[in-house]
């Protein structure tokens, strides 16, 4: 790229990092004017890798260069979408959102056998060491590790409380269902911080590309990765 | 409006924290941890006969930790010459992804089609991951342009999903959820994710049952990875980022502190102002 | 597993029975029971304690446009309206989407009319800010400084945004009350907010609220159906512990639901 | 039958069969529009219940079944060669539903525009954007299409058709993009000191959890703060980047698979929900 070119696309970027750090300063009307730039490129892009990426590889191609003509149902199946738009024949947009939903609903039941299923399998974790029982041990399945019964313990208690935290059709009336329950919420806090101190984390670091792109490095994809 | 002096002076020292280590320069090397420890294990134990995915779901919003991850996986793939392809469900993370390979793919000699492949944006991801479980070649079809896979040297005889050697999802959001139920998890395909940071915590209970072989957390999980690929002391992007990130989070804890302190300090002075 | 195994599809089907059977009984008329969360009484004592200041509620129905979450976060905006009628305290409620309002207007109006104060519900009071997620965040700051609001509730999907809001009431010295399923903005809330009502107590507090069948019916359902996975993962530790890991029967448990 | 659909057609053969294939989809709309009202919802109904019907019996019908021996796959069942056209019919499907989005924006933003309220220049910019991103990224596209060797590609990139689409992607887009987000870290900042109170002791436990993975996540924490502590060293578990492992693998990990057994309920409750039409109409707007 000649260094003209640069240049601007490098001047552009900075322009455009500054403006929207001015909201930092005070809601302005620079700030919302390049914010709706960005939704524009954003929009104006998707459009264009729908149509590159998926419309003229999976429909084009084939309907029109290799003649699988009835690739054009499924194209105006697509269309019934914008009947919305026109109040008689509204409900057969919702004949095909509901399709689709339909689809997705079916789909659920098996991401609960291959996503979430093994969740329990994996809550099937010994308490007591096999050797205390006099139970078989083989290669693969060495001896417990006190640090993995302990585990599994915390593991399990916190597991059983949190659920507990989260029944809702009876009372906790029973003091061991209160205990229990809000041991449920404490320890649910322990999650939280997790989550804090990770967002805290993830934050930082989109402010320190951006930084480094304004005061360090505009080379290369005139971008932040570069 | 919301006292700006205060808000304005705590802004400037995040901005002196984060641009401090920019100019003195200093780096401290990460520490790597295991989740990093695994995925750099699994990739290195991908056959040369078997392809790794590497599907990209994020765009300009968090390119700050996403960018460094893909980086640091494409340098790894190139580096050990192991056959890759990218592809995503959101439409802008493959572009990113293409011109990572190409910047890298140069300095790795490994070409366009015959080393690396871009299979581009997808929509419908249930459906098109449900039709990948049975044949992954079938259902993509074609690269991003429209060549057809037969015509690349990448895809022979990559078909069904046991030529997939593992997926690593790199993504804002939880795309990875589908990957798992709808293709690795039927399909019994080994998965890793590189999630931003916020997602982190989300993840651990499929580290734990097996159904994810690594994990790199945000930023910091670039940098370990960085580290593996090409020493601790190298200069990477994600590793002299983690720096400036390190002093925000000591700025973080010490305002946290203050604030309830003087919080503190505020209320007993208004107690004893009241009862004396 | 490409095709399911037997005993997640007896899982499956228990479970869906077991849902359907309860959503079948409250459609008939049957009540079903619900504990109060005690996240509703904080709500209370927020909008009592608001009453005493004289000062305005401000309640935000969160960031998503009309989706089933919103719809919930309005219902609560329901009760919180009768309360604050029956003290006679200004509610002011800002939407995001425009979709909203009309479904709002509605649920409000109600509202004031089942306290027998219809003259008091002020259609103003319902003011659409902006569809952008930070406009919509600085217009909330706006209204809570310019109003001085002495309670703030923020019920609905909410985004990295639940910071500007927290911080802004927090600075306005107002109580806060917050209830959403999204976990990852729930920490901000936590430190934030005087109370928080966290991921399914927001479905609880709403099926509780609005008694409405297929809501109340499939979240007892679920309960029951949770019962029901603590006493399997009980059997599971237990064999697994009797048994020991290299026992066939606990290997065909684990394969059978997808384990390593 | 089935080979009489399933061959392509070329030439004029192709536009018969591609005008007749929407002619019939049309009409088959137009018959179900000519019936009853109430038989719409029907309608609606029994094609949700069977689009989630195929899905459901492809994955619960073990592999084999109406399947003759030795046929294309070891795990298919007589549905499982379905997958692949409905995969590729609903990528086809959503595509086209992109351009829904792009015309809900260009109605919020055609209005202001049109009738010169405040804020007119922002919708400017919005169309400019969508516009000029369009234009650009197209024709980038078809000139992208001809060019085969990495030397045509570099010689589209030095045309003006390359240079403004870097000056709207590399310059415009990621940095607008990448900024919005980068905000966040300052309001977190500013909140730190302003807003994070330790109200209760619930919050004290979850902000010292906090401070640990804080720690345990940078290099300063592993390096300067436990640094001291020799790894394998009986008291190495205290290191703080070992503890935020802990935490992070043991109990955060099991009240997030509480959380998740919840969810897992929620997901069959809904899907029943969708699948079954038993929203009563409340979330699809109107009963019709």
């Amino acid at each position: 790229m000649s260094d003209v070119w640069t240049t601007i696309t490098v001047l552009a970027g900075a322009v455009s990092t500054l403006a929207i750090f001015s909201l930092l300063y005070r809601e302005n009307p620079v700030y919302r004017f390049f914010e709706y730039l960005f939704i524009g490129l954003a929009a104006g892009y998707g459009l264009v890798l729908t149509w590159s990426d998926v419309l003229y590889t999976m429909w084009y191609i084939p309907v029109f260069q290799q003649g699988a003509w009835w690739w054009m149902l499924a194209f105006a199946a697509g269309l019934l979408y914008y009947t919305i738009y026109i109040r008689k024949l509204a409900w057969m947009s919702r004949l095909l959102i509901g399709t689709m939903m339909g689809l997705s609903a079916g789909a659920a039941f098996q991401q609960v056998a291959t996503q979430y299923a093994p969740q329990i399998a994996a809550s099937f974790r010994p308490l007591l060491p096999p050797t205390w029982l006099g139970v078989a041990v083989r290669g693969d399945s060495p001896n417990l590790t006190w640090q993995q019964l302990v585990n599994n313990w915390v593991v399990l208690a916190i597991l059983v409380s949190v659920m507990a935290y989260f029944f809702f059709s009876f009372e906790h009336r029973s003091a061991v269902m209160r205990k229990t329950a809000n041991l449920g919420r404490w320890m649910l806090m322990i999650s939280f911080g997790a989550i804090f101190g990770q967002t805290v984390m993830a934050r930082m670091a989109l402010a320190v590309s951006r930084l480094w792109f304004l005061l360090v490095d505009q080379r290369g994809l005139a971008g932040p990765g570069g | 409006m919301l006292q700006d002096r205060t808000r304005h002076v705590l802004y400037l020292l995040l901005a002196a924290a984060i641009a401090l280590p920019f100019f003195t320069g200093t780096v401290i090397p990460p520490t790597v941890g295991p989740e990093a420890k695994a995925l750099y294990k699994a990739v290195e134990a991908v056959p040369n006969n078997k392809i790794v995915i590497l599907s990209l779901e994020y765009e300009a919003g968090t390119l700050g930790e996403n960018l460094p991850q893909t980086r640091a996986l494409m340098n790894h793939l190139m580096k050990s010459g192991k056959r890759f392809a990218i592809m995503g469900f959101e439409p802008i993370g493959p572009v990113y992804g293409q011109i990572e390979a190409d910047e890298l793919a140069a300095k790795w000699h490994r070409p366009y089609g015959k080393y690396w492949v871009n299979w581009g944006y997808r929509t419908a991801y249930v459906q098109t991951l449900k039709a990948m479980a049975k044949d992954v070649a079938a259902a993509i079809r074609t690269d991003h342009r429209g060549v057809p896979l037969s015509k690349l040297p990448v895809m022979r005889g990559i078909h069904s999903p046991k030529d997939v050697g593992l997926v690593i999802d790199i993504t804002p959001s939880t795309y990875y959820e589908a990957w798992m139920a709808f293709f690795t998890g039927p399909a019994k395909v080994k998965m890793a994710v590189a999630p931003t940071a916020v997602m982190v915590s989300d993840i651990f209970p499929y580290l734990d049952s097996g159904q994810m072989v690594g994990m790199l957390k945000g930023l910091a999980g670039a940098a370990q990875y960085e580290a593996l690929v090409f020493g601790r002391t190298s200069r990477e992007r994600g590793i002299t980022w983690m720096t400036s990130v390190s002093m925000t989070h000591i700025l973080i804890i010490a305002l946290i502190i203050l604030g309830n302190a003087t919080e503190i300090i505020t209320r007993r002075r208004k107690a004893v102002g009241g009862t004396a | 597993m490409e095709h399911c195994t037997l005993a997640v599809g007896i899982l499956e089907a228990l479970v869906s029975a077991l849902i359907l059977y309860k959503i079948a009984s409250a459609r008939r008329g049957r009540s079903l029971f619900i504990r109060r969360i005690p996240g509703l009484a904080a709500i209370d004592e927020a909008v009592g304690r608001a009453t005493e200041m004289g000062r305005p509620i401000l309640f935000s129905p969160g960031m998503d446009p009309l989706s089933i979450v919103t719809l919930q976060a309005l219902a609560v905006a329901g009760y919180v309206a009768r309360t604050a009628a029956r003290y006679n305290t200004r509610l002011i409620v800002p939407v995001r989407d425009p979709a909203i309002y009309p479904i709002a207007e509605e649920i409000l109006r109600e509202a004031y009319a089942a306290e027998g104060r219809p003259e008091l519900f002020d259609p103003e009071d319902i003011r659409f800010l902006s569809d952008r997620q930070f406009a919509y965040a600085s217009g909330c700051v706006g209204i809570m400084n310019r109003e001085r609001v002495a309670a703030n509730f923020f019920f609905g999907y909410f985004y990295a945004e639940s910071l500007i809001l927290g911080e802004a009431g927090t600075q306005v010295g107002a109580l806060q009350v917050a209830g959403t399923p999204a976990t990852t903005q729930l920490p901000f809330f936590i430190v934030s907010c005087d109370y928080t009502i966290m991921a399914e107590e927001f479905y609880a507090a709403t099926a509780y609220l609005t008694r409405e069948p297929v809501l109340l019916g499939s979240l007892v359902g679920q309960d029951w159906a949770k019962v029901g996975l603590v006493v399997l993962i009980g059997v599971g530790a237990a064999l697994a512990t009797v048994l020991g890991p290299a026992s066939s029967v606990l290997r065909l448990m684990l394969t059978q639901f997808g384990g390593g | 039958m089935g080979a009489f659909i399933t061959t392509p057609r070329h030439g004029i053969q192709l536009a018969l069969f591609v005008l007749g294939s929407v002619l019939a989809f049309a009409l088959a709309m137009a018959a179900m529009h000519a019936l009853p009202t109430r038989y719409r919802r029907w309608i609606t109904v029994l094609f949700t219940f069977v689009a989630g019907l195929f899905y459901l019996a492809e994955f619960v019908i073990p592999a084999g079944v109406g399947v003759p021996a030795g046929s294309s796959r070891a795990t298919d069942n007589f549905l499982s060669k379905y997958l692949d056209p409905v995969g590729n019919a609903s990528a086809i499907i959503f595509a086209v539903a992109v351009g829904m989005g792009i015309l809900n924006l260009a109605r919020v933003n055609g209005a202001p525009l049109l009738r010169g309220r405040p804020g007119w220049q922002n919708s400017l910019a919005f169309f400019a954007g969508l516009i000029a991103m369009t234009v650009v990224g197209l024709t980038r596209w078809h000139a992208m299409l001809g060019a085969t060797t990495p030397a045509a590609r570099r010689a589209v990139e030095a045309a003006l058709v390359g240079r403004l689409y870097h000056l709207l992607f590399d310059g415009f887009y990621s940095n607008l993009g990448g900024t919005v987000f980068a905000l966040l870290a300052f309001y977190i900042v500013s909140a730190s000191y302003r807003a994070f109170r330790l109200r209760s002791r619930e919050a004290t436990l979850m902000m010292v959890t906090a401070f640990i993975v804080m720690l345990g996540n940078v290099p300063v924490g592993p390096t300067y703060l436990t640094g001291w502590i020799p790894e394998g060293h009986w008291f190495s578990f205290a290191k703080v980047e070992h503890v935020s492992d802990w935490i992070m693998s043991v109990p955060n990990m099991a009240a997030q698979r509480a959380l998740i057994f919840g969810i897992m309920m929620g997901v069959i409750a809904m899907s029943l929900r969708v699948w079954l039409s038993l929203e009563r109409g409340h979330f699809f707007g109107q009963e019709d």
